[in-house]
């Protein structure tokens, strides 16, 4: 090459031996923010994109505009769907390092993200998940059994062994089936609440993608759509800072927020603490309440911070400092709920502790039930016929002759 | 009715049949559509139930299964199916698979119009016939009409499937049908027995071929506007041969196809899509899996080059009659 | 259907039998808008994507921070490229109308937007265009005839028969080969400029699309490498308010500027009169400055009016008010340049008028010549051998079969 | 050698041979690859040489593409094959068609890695096998190494091809290569002749197909994964067979196939990717056109079942052994 590079190559701010360092992270004091109007326009509230709307100060005060003002029974709601994805997500790890699972991937650090939105939302709205909001699932009253079945891919598989683990999906839950293929569930989301918006109904559909697939095509298709046809969608994107290996400045973080795209197609945008019980729930209620008025869509940015592996195939630190989740400065989001509650005097260290033994041993249980219907290598498998079905609505001649092929064939 | 009329008339009828239908595209609203396929379906039905929309296919298609899955039945048109690949992913990774990975918890019927094929002048844009890439994708079905009377009863039974359905529409035919030769007059389709189209409601089943012509001597096996090309050569030469228009490319006919060979002896498939890896060696390897030891001859194939659709080259490029010709005495030869 | 619709269903201003109405188009008075810095940072100039950037006034003076105090030269020379465009295109049509060419699209109304920004930037510089943007041609130095051999599709095509008319190329005029697929090239740029930072070279790419084009999943990809590498890349959206019969509502452009998904992305967007010449020149060189500088891509939407059918396979009276460009509010770009020069004294009705008549009779000339090559329809013919070459850079087995087959096949 | 390390090994050697190569892809760079493929080049070759990419498939192909027109040399990785289609207009509309476009003004020389194939419990996302559907599309190279010194070899040819290569890696063979049983115990590429790579400079070209195993009884074509399966069935059940590894899908070497099956009389056709239109339909069609008359049997298909790559049932999906077996003996017997 003739000359230097000129090239700007986005770096991490800290890899592994170099010290944490989240000096790039934008905040806001806890209540700065103001809460406008549900149908304002998009153009008079762009601030939203830039600042971090919070609620829980440093005192563990719900303070300012956007406090949702929850009352006791929703907050320990909250907290215990929050410290079920974190106990349950620990445990099915463990099974996955014990062979039981071929795979896993948790979402610690980010249960707020989905469990504060879960219950913002009403639950004929319909929810489009990615891989790693295991907490909507809870909120919308999936039993643990359920989940580690398909996790085992046995014989009770929701999914009858066809997907990947954490692929899930419920029909009377209303969460759409999980795809392996990131971001496409984006745009399909905002298709389906155009067609809520033409059937004159009220429901809306929100969907969450990570900051990192929002580089993807359906990013800006959904953008675009839920723009020019107002649809009744919450477009929320996950900004927990890294896409496996990948710092969120190779998504354009580093230029600017991710909410910023909003009101570039539009739409506001909203920069959330993610690790914020109460901002999260209050920056979705808000967005639905803006929908539901017919003045369409909304487009959230969480900001958080991705705890643990990228999933059990991966190993972080190759690629980021160990200590870098100590030193977020945003913190952790079942902590802050709890001392939240802690502080009105409506939560205890010792309610917590036993919150989780109670926890530790529902999942527990579950598994001994859920394994009993067959894991990977043990126990009662799925017909393989099953193999066959489903990929049309009616099994076409072909395929039937497959079936009868592998009876032959392999006996 | 030419082919533009009887598509026309089908999404009509559905629109009106069933609340759930609806029609989406480029141009496909206030304008009616490029080739006018959905003129005045805005007009009656409303601006709610004919949209038009972004250029952006992968948009479209993701728009489309998220309103299927919401109870509507969409009707989403590609403007030419050479445009269709930015939708690629959204048709096979998730169109195709919504039922099979959620175990039938969640389907998406969604039907794809897009118009194919050359001989318009179109270019290498304009001329694609894209069939083979979907049709190795399990999940989707995929027809291709050769007359107005299928293009109706099959867009009807495509809206109505509760799969998603690739639906080829191939553009040379829809004023009327085309021998393959361009220096002749055109001819509508009031001409051809096939442009007659009942008023009304009625379907044409997905999943079975159509013998064309029955014949002896060769069969030969094709869809689209090589039906009507083959039928001229096979006339031109004067040979029995038995002609079948495959229709529906996904599921295959295949016992329609087996019966013929089998009882011929000689095969000829004819398509426009490229030869290499083109649909026409999927038709080969199940004939000759099912018809071996009935075979005279090795099954031939005429197809477009290997080559991008070229402007200039139109009629060099088409598998026109004398290319059909050629390979039919080949056939008939035993080589 | 149970309820209403709430779909929104953006609608186009006027439809035939209507009053045309241009109310929607946001005008800043010529000269209003500041100019800042070229090494701004895109997060504080983020005005120039919502006002208009103009330098002709109504009075046809230069005025404002903008003006690029081009010297008469200049100015006469892109007066010259402006109107032999439309000479040009004027006179394609009518050929392809007699049947000699099968595909024709002009670019009246918008002939500014392609030769100002061509003379703004440096021979070396490369350019990838759309379909519309054939003045770039004329001011790299295109020959009439070359162009039109391609239009015929003859003996002499630069595509060799290959291509549908107006799909030019140049290697030596650096104008990239034009695809028959929207907005394509948009990334690609971005690569080919991602390619001369790495390289430590100075040229920059440019690029142009269709305010409709900027649906596709390939703006978005376009946007976001150019602002992740800091490309040296001029990224423009030629806002001509329809894309075939869809207003540009159905784009996004309904909600918000084109220009401001730049910001957005971390990198300027500037909203620019597209039929004033000198606004267009000087934003054009604006941005080159800033990416020659190293600080990266701009967007630039040029807001301007499709005066003629989208194609001649279009007939626009179907969807739009037939006297719509006589009220179009930004004039006629090459009416505008002429009245500059008159006013400033370097032009006349007479020296246009006699321009004109060079011109076209420079276009009959080159036809002449051009058909003697031959047509779709008579004269000499391209060998048919070549439909087999250039798929690969060696033909392999399977194309010289193929090549001897047609040969045996059709004699 | 393992094939990881021969890929390695090739791009290592490029970059620092010719300095227009460059690398690009998701998790690439710092983190050398999800796969470790791409592992200590970044820290060698400088972060301007290999580029961590944003995940879009999309951008990174007309990136690459953008590259290629200004000289360089890019060699871009998609992550999983399964994730290819939203690149796959980009490929097909403009990788494939630059050069033909413009008659050869421009071209870009592009190679996109991906791993495919199944057998490592990556269910219908991390297990696809499509290379059928660029098999079709004119104007862009296809291979699939079976072993570290044909991965080495052949991407160093494809890295300098002047057109575009679509390089696929067998991801089950990357530690080790793979009879088709996963019971057994894992073998590493050391035990195979396979896995000795020359250090330096070499290669494998494009366009021939490599005879594995020379016999008299019958022709296994494949490639991939399925070569060392269809080696093992072969070896089990005792038969003479001629094992053929295609390599290059496009341009495919049909003088070898031919050849070898004008000699046996009897061919079977074994791949991972579903069967409906896949690239053994091609195969087949080829052979019966060149062989009909040497042929003894039809010419059977070993491949994925036409469903999505089940996570459960990867190895009643996988075309394991005992299927290369029992389609081995009709063929040899004719049916
Ligand atoms: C289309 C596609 N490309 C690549 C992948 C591989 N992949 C799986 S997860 C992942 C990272 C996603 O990061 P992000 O969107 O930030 O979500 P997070 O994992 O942080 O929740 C990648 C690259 C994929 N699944 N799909
Ligand atoms: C991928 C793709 N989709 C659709 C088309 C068909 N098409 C050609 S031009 C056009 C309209 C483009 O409008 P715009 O981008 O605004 O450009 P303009 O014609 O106004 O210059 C359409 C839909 C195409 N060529 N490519
Ligand atoms: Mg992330
Ligand atoms: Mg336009």
């Amino acid at each position: 090459m003739p000359r230097r590079s000129r090239l700007h190559v986005p770096r991490a701010p800290a890899r592994p031996g170099e010290a944490p360092d989240f000096s790039y992270v934008r905040l806001s004091a806890a209540g700065a923010v103001a809460r406008p109007d549900v149908g304002s326009p998009a153009a008079d509230i762009e601030n939203l994109s830039v600042e971090l709307i919070r609620v829980l100060d440093d005192q563990h005060r719900a303070v300012g505009a956007w406090n949702p003002h929850l009352d006791v029974d929703t907050l320990q709601v909250g907290l215990r769907h929050m410290l079920l994805t974190r106990v349950f997500d620990d445990r099915m790890v463990r099974t996955q390092r014990q062979g039981k699972i071929s795979f896993y991937m948790k979402s610690t650090g980010e249960e707020a993200v989905a469990v504060a939105a879960g219950l913002a939302l009403r639950p004929n709205d319909m929810l489009f998940p990615s891989y790693r909001q295991q907490g909507l699932q809870f909120v919308r009253g999936a039993r643990l059994v359920d989940l580690m079945c398909q996790l085992l891919s046995n014989t009770h598989d929701m999914c009858k062994g066809r997907q990947l683990p954490v692929m899930y999906h419920s029909v009377p839950g209303r969460l759409f089936s999980i795809s392996g293929n990131l971001a496409t569930q984006f745009p399909q989301a905002v298709g389906w609440a155009m067609a809520a918006a033409i059937k004159g109904e009220d429901d809306l559909a929100a969907s969450w993608i990570g900051e990192g697939s929002s580089a993807e095509a359906d990013f800006h298709h959904a953008l675009l759509f839920a723009s020019v046809y107002g649809a009744p969608v919450i477009l929320n994107v996950v900004n927990n800072q890294w896409a496996i290996s990948t710092f969120q400045g190779y998504a354009g973080g580093e230029q600017r927020s991710f909410a910023a795209r909003g009101p570039a197609y539009g739409m506001p945008g909203l920069r959330v603490d993610g690790n914020d019980f109460l901002a999260v729930y209050a920056a979705t209620a808000w967005a639905a309440e803006r929908a539901r008025k017919g003045a369409g869509a909304t487009l959230i940015e969480l900001v958080t911070y991705r705890a643990a592996a990228h999933s059990t195939s991966d190993d972080p630190t190759r690629y980021r400092p160990k200590e870098d989740y100590e030193r977020w400065p945003l913190g952790d989001p079942v902590e802050r709920l709890k001392q939240h509650l802690i502080a009105q005097g409506e939560w205890s260290e010792q309610r917590h502790a036993a919150l989780s033994t109670e926890l530790e041993q529902q999942v527990a249980a579950a598994w001994t039930e859920a394994a009993s219907y067959g894991t990977l290598t043990e126990g009662p498998r799925l017909d393989r016929d099953l193999m066959f079905e489903d990929v049309f609505k009616e099994l076409p001649g072909h395929l039937a002759e497959q079936r009868e092929q592998l009876r032959r064939e392999r006996g | 009715m030419n082919m533009i009329q009887a598509l026309n008339a089908a999404m009509d009828l559905m629109l009106g049949r069933d609340p759930a239908v609806v029609v989406l595209g480029q141009d496909v609203g206030y304008f009616g559509g490029v080739f006018r396929v959905t003129d005045g379906l805005q007009r009656k039905h409303g601006q709610h139930r004919v949209l038009d929309t972004p250029i952006s296919e992968g948009g479209i298609v993701a728009a489309a299964i998220g309103m299927a899955v919401n109870g509507l039945r969409p009707v989403a048109e590609i403007q030419f199916a050479d445009y269709i690949y930015p939708a690629y992913d959204q048709i096979v990774s998730e169109l195709a698979r919504l039922r099979y990975r959620s175990a039938g918890a969640f389907a998406a019927p969604v039907t794809i119009r897009t118009p194919c094929g050359g001989g318009i002048r179109g270019g290498q844009t304009h001329s694609q016939s894209p069939e083979a890439i979907f049709a190795h994708v399990c999940g989707i079905k995929v027809v291709m009409p050769a007359t107005p009377y299928d293009a109706k009863g099959l867009l009807i039974a495509a809206i109505e499937d509760d799969d998603p359905v690739i639906f080829l529409e191939p553009k040379r035919l829809y004023n009327g049908p085309f021998d393959g030769d361009p220096n002749k007059p055109a001819v509508p389709w009031s001409t051809h027995p096939g442009g007659e189209v009942p008023d009304g409601y009625y379907t044409v089943p997905i999943g079975r071929a159509e013998i064309v012509r029955p014949g002896a001597a060769v069969t030969i096996v094709s869809y689209g506007t090589m039906v009507h090309v083959a039928e001229a050569a096979a006339r031109s030469l004067g040979v029995d041969a038995e002609i079948i228009d495959v229709r529906s490319i996904v599921p295959l006919d295949v016992e329609t196809l087996a019966a013929s060979v089998a009882k011929t002896g000689r095969c000829l498939i004819a398509h426009e899509a490229t030869r290499f890896a083109g649909f026409g060696a999927e038709l080969i390897a199940t004939i000759q899996e099912r018809c071996f030891f009935n075979l005279e001859a090795p099954i031939e194939r005429v197809a477009g080059w290997d080559t991008p659709y070229p402007h200039a080259f139109e009629w060099e490029y088409f598998p026109g009659q004398a290319r059909v010709v050629a390979a039919l005495k080949r056939v008939l030869e035993g080589r």
